[in-house]
């Protein structure tokens, strides 16, 4: 059987919601014909009007709301079809969710899990298509979760609902279609913890969300040229626990980071490799690699997005630097690498 | 109303309707890559409005902004680069559908976050009020807009500071496909709320575009003359899908009958009918100028076939103005 | 009126002023070392809409909360450890004279954002409503929160969902050192504004204490049993500095007339003098009663010495609950 | 002559005004009896109300409002008391501010400079202290400084109301009285460039805002104990040039960053370790040491905020790792660790 990422959140969230009869759902698009792409079918029918709702295109007061419900009693699943849009709650998240629980003393916490959605591709555009889960990372109180694959989203969305904490879940648009072959899916308690999801010999890859398909996506040309890796697929963003790269770099002594979802500056590749970098016990052959977006904001064209997302070719150009080989290949990156795959449709 | 003015009112209209078809049904080749919202349906509260602002008046807008733009004086044809991502572009095609500018003709944009561009018209007027010129700065927003808290904080200032701006808000009930009910109480006019927060307050409505025009040429020329913050609530319709080139009649969230009944009383029939009745042009003359719209915007629509491919290199530098 | 209402109504203000008088005398010594704003004039609203709340009645307010915190039953002793920075304050310290709390007597909260804890007041209330419980939510602001969007879109859903919310709003015609008029539009009732977004509103006065009680009881009865979101604004008046305990008419941005206006219609003497004229207390019963909150409220005070100085590492884990 | 930071912005701001007939500033406070620290002193009186205004408290529209005139012929000054506020203008900054010159192809540019204040000690606690330097640097179309001393106040002030571009320029509240000897302050101009602006062999530390003068204040000390250091201001957080701090880590190849207002992850100080990693050339001896506040928000009671902000203490036990060096020193860190010296009154 297959699970596809957004079956996964969905089937979560059923769950949740039976389990919890308190927890309460709502965002803009959660009910309406599509669904939250399909990450919310069903939900409402279930769960009545009062649990699952639609709300005002208020994202400021919405997140405070959800605060207050959580504190009394209602844990709540709040959910942003771009995260763009909830650049307009920062004070909600950062002065209310995110301190509530330490500012009065410890009295009380916040149990509420804000769902993000990343745009890309099909001219997004510069306010479609931002992913900060650096700036949610700077901030204390806030937990980050960036799961890759459906069961890690299953589990991580699950986990993030019953934390007593405001968590942060951010879900790149490309891959709600990705499909795992899973027999049934079924809660496995789960830590906020990197994996180690492929292994191999010549560097240390890490990367995150779609950062993470993408790498994956080119192991096997790279084991025909007989470089292989380890994978590290962070999954948690805050906390970050660094301890898994550590072990591998022991190993490989290269690093090459793939943080392709977000702009370089303060970017949560940086600050691993500041944590990295303070480290006794590293000992690099090379100079480490981070791979980010340029510190640009993005354009619609397609045209431009071309060269401002980053290409295969790209990656392995810096891996062929970092493993001291040439690499064959042959570029397919197609025309279309503004949508994920055949079945998506522009422009949502 | 002079004949030329009527004429030209349903030119526009027409222009628009004929635009945004022309979008629509070449949307579907996968080359005009962006989220695109269409005005079909709504097309004359633009048209009329647009017409009755004066060149240095200033207008911006929001996601759904193809009608303003063009009803302004914007080029189809950058329109039509612009969504097809090319340097031509009105905004050379870094912004798409949903960020269109042509400051030549004092449309100062329109951005895709709701509610993100009406501060900035706001603060647009205040310019206009230092510079003591006599114009006026024209925020067309959705009905979704209202629920912003910026809405209400500009506004607020507006108000305050005796700004020249009249708001726009075309009221078509929807907010992608979720009802105004569920969304603000019922019962309330948003004119009316935006007359307590101490806008002068208006309901215009859409379905006579030439009284239409009449009320905005005289609501404009008073507020150039007495500079006010003024609200214009429209209630209006759009035909297709929230974004994109569809009928979505299918989704089921807004019955058959409904859209039917706003097609029925369509603003732009209601023109031509207008322009023969009141023997304004006759119907022979009508499909000329029809003609001659359907070539022009053929013609822009085609000139797109000779661009060149931009590159990523050629706007990475526009981060920051030198 | 029942003379113990009476009576307790004149306790709480009393009380409320006698606290933070003391606050005021003390704070030049430093050793409250966080921004303090003190609601010295300001007693009658807060006294007489926490004596009308029930125990499991909800409120939540803002940077000027001493008196809200108090009236809903918050203890003096817990709130002059918090401005001293004890472990024993309400918020362990670690919140100061902006950050009260005290979940059993349900008073959830004050912030020190100007409108940050109105979205929160509304979550609370949303809970209420789906666990079908007959309470309500007071809403303390002041007069600067209705600049706030967020203000706009909390009250907008609360009406939406008909939640029990009743906003109070302390216009004490003054932002720090800023006259509502800068910010506000002129002749524009906040209370009128209100009732345009939708809420049930009301224009209350703070001189007589007894009749704002049973305005706001008899409020809090209907709102209990047909859960609505009401607004009540009361015009009030800040004797001292914005933050700190200072006098600051030196500074001159109020009128030394405007501020006597005020002193002479003092609520807190109105009450007393109502006390005796209705032969509810008599002079001395009532210094007998003044004495005892004054040796209570020295007692809080004084218990402090005994504290020990909290340290960083006692806290540092309280960022996540665990 | 001794020149104030307050009085070195003062004079940046009037000589501006009068220069550019169309600038204009606001903010709330600005016109008060306070003048905004006294940074906007007799600025209304020589300008008029129309050029010098209070605001409602409205950050977000006030933002917006700005950002359309500065479009509209007007480039502006606003300014926050604290940066916490500023947290409500997230969209207008980020969605609005930094991506319209770019978004819209480049057509016009946003000339507005946005003064945010950072607050310190006497209880400001958890909202009215937090300096967000590492956000506004992740956001591709913003400019960041954040000046040490009053000259630098004075020239980048008006180098950043000069530029065409969005400028945040963040001052924390404890410069304000920090003076500076000056004959008569004059315009220089100036580039975004860091600044070597104490010499020494045994280490570099890199540091800006008010870390620099805590580094500042321990170089007697440490030159006593026979250590001395490069400092380098770095005056520009974006653009951030890192070339003069490889120049000086060839020479002593020890690095401290003091970082001390930032919480720790995705920060300024992670950011240059990160630079700093990937270069081929640099050599370091020893790890590099990042100072940054804990990644706690700020607690109110001065007995919390003792440990909670770096003492000299913890900075000259690090040194004293870093060089390998047992240093002798009088801990002077007074009870007042949370007032600048001894004229300031609390709370502001
Ligand atoms: C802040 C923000 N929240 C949500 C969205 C998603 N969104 C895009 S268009 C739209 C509908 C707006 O409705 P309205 O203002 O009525 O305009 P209409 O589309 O009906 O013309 C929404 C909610 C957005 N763009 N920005
Ligand atoms: C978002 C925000 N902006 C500015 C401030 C600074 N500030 C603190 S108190 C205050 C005045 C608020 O006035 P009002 O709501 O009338 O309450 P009052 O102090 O008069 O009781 C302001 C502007 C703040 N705390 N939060
Ligand atoms: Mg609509
Ligand atoms: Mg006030």
């Amino acid at each position: 059987m297959k699970t596809s990422y957004s079956q996964a959140i969905n089937k979560a969230l059923i769950e949740e919601m039976k389990r919890n009869k308190k927890l309460v759902c709502f965002g803009l698009g959660i009910n309406d014909s599509l669904n939250f792409f399909g990450t919310t079918k069903g939900l409402e029918k279930k769960f009545g009007h009062d649990r699952v709702f639609e709300t005002p295109t208020s994202e400021n007061a919405m997140t405070g709301i959800g605060v207050g419900m959580s504190l009394n009693s209602n844990p709540c699943v709040m959910m942003h079809q771009r995260l763009d849009f909830f650049l307009l709650a920062m004070d909600q998240l950062v002065n209310s969710a995110a301190k509530w629980h330490f500012m009065f003393g410890g009295k009380k916490s916040v149990p509420i899990t804000i769902r993000l959605v990343v745009g890309k591709g099909w001219g997004q555009g510069p306010t479609h298509s931002q992913s900060l889960q650096s700036w949610f990372s700077h901030i204390p109180g806030l937990k980050v979760v960036m799961p890759t694959f459906p069961k890690d989203a299953y589990n991580l969305l699950k986990k993030a609902i019953r934390d007593p904490n405001p968590v942060i879940f951010i879900e790149h648009r490309w891959l709600h279609n990705v499909e795992q072959e899973t027999k049934k899916i079924k809660y496995k308690s789960t830590k906020y913890l990197p994996e180690l999801i492929s292994k191999g010999a010549d560097f240390t890859a890490v990367s995150y969300s779609l950062s993470t398909i993408e790498m994956l996506s080119l192991k096997k040309m790279l084991n025909k040229n007989k470089v292989s890796f380890d994978l590290i697929d962070l999954k948690s963003i805050k906390p970050l626990n660094i301890s898994i790269i550590k072990n591998s770099l022991k190993k490989t002594k290269k690093l090459l980071i793939l943080d392709s979802i977000s702009h370089p500056i303060c970017s949560v590749g940086s600050e691993i490799l500041s944590q990295l970098y303070r480290e006794k016990n590293i000992k690099l052959i090379k100079p480490p690699i981070l791979l980010t977006l340029p510190d640009v904001p993005t354009p619609t064209s397609t045209y431009y997005t071309k060269d401002f997302y980053i290409k295969k070719a790209d990656i392995i150009n810096n891996v062929s630097k970092l493993v001291g080989k040439k690499i064959k290949f042959v570029s397919n990156d197609s025309n279309l690498h503004d949508v994920p795959d055949s079945n998506f449709k522009g422009p949502f | 109303m002079k004949k030329n003015i009527s004429k030209k009112i349903y030119e526009i209209q027409k222009k628009i309707r004929i635009v945004e078809e022309k979008i629509a049904s070449n949307y579907n080749q996968n080359r005009m890559r962006c989220p695109t919202h269409l005005s079909i349906g709504q097309e004359s509260v633009a048209a009329t409005s647009g017409l009755a602002l004066s060149h240095n008046d200033i207008s911006i807008s929001y996601h759904r902004s193809h009608a303003h733009f063009l009803a302004k004086g914007g080029s189809s044809k950058k329109l039509f680069a612009e969504l097809h991502g090319f340097d031509e572009g009105c905004s050379k095609g870094v912004g798409g559908s949903m960020h269109l500018i042509d400051l030549k003709n004092n449309f100062y944009g329109s951005t895709a976050i709701v509610s993100n561009s009406i501060p900035v018209g706001v603060g647009l007027a205040y310019s206009l009020k230092l510079a003591k010129k006599k114009n006026l700065v024209c925020i067309y927003i959705g009905d979704a807009a209202v629920e912003e808290g910026v809405f209400f904080e500009s506004i607020n200032f507006s108000v305050l500071k005796k700004l020249p701006v009249v708001f726009i808000c075309e009221n078509n009930f929807y907010s992608v496909y979720t009802h105004i009910k569920e969304r603000q109480p019922k019962k309330r006019k948003i004119f009316k709320l935006a007359s307590a927060i101490g806008a002068t307050s208006h309901s215009f409505k859409q379905d006579n575009p030439f009284k239409l025009f009449q009320k905005f040429d005289e609501l404009f020329k008073k507020i150039r003359k007495n500079p006010m913050t003024h609200f214009v609530e429209i209630e209006t319709f759009r035909y297709l899908e929230h974004c994109g080139p569809n009928d979505d009649t299918s989704l089921g969230y807004r019955k058959l009958q409904e859209v039917k009944k706003w097609k029925k009383k369509d603003p732009l029939a209601f023109s031509r009918s207008y322009l023969t009745r009141n023997k304004i042009l006759n119907k022979n003359q009508i499909e000329i100028l029809d003609k001659k719209i359907n070539i022009n915007v053929d013609k822009d629509f085609n000139f797109l076939s000779k661009l060149k491919k931009p590159k990523f290199k050629d706007i990475r530098k526009l981060v920051y103005k030198a």
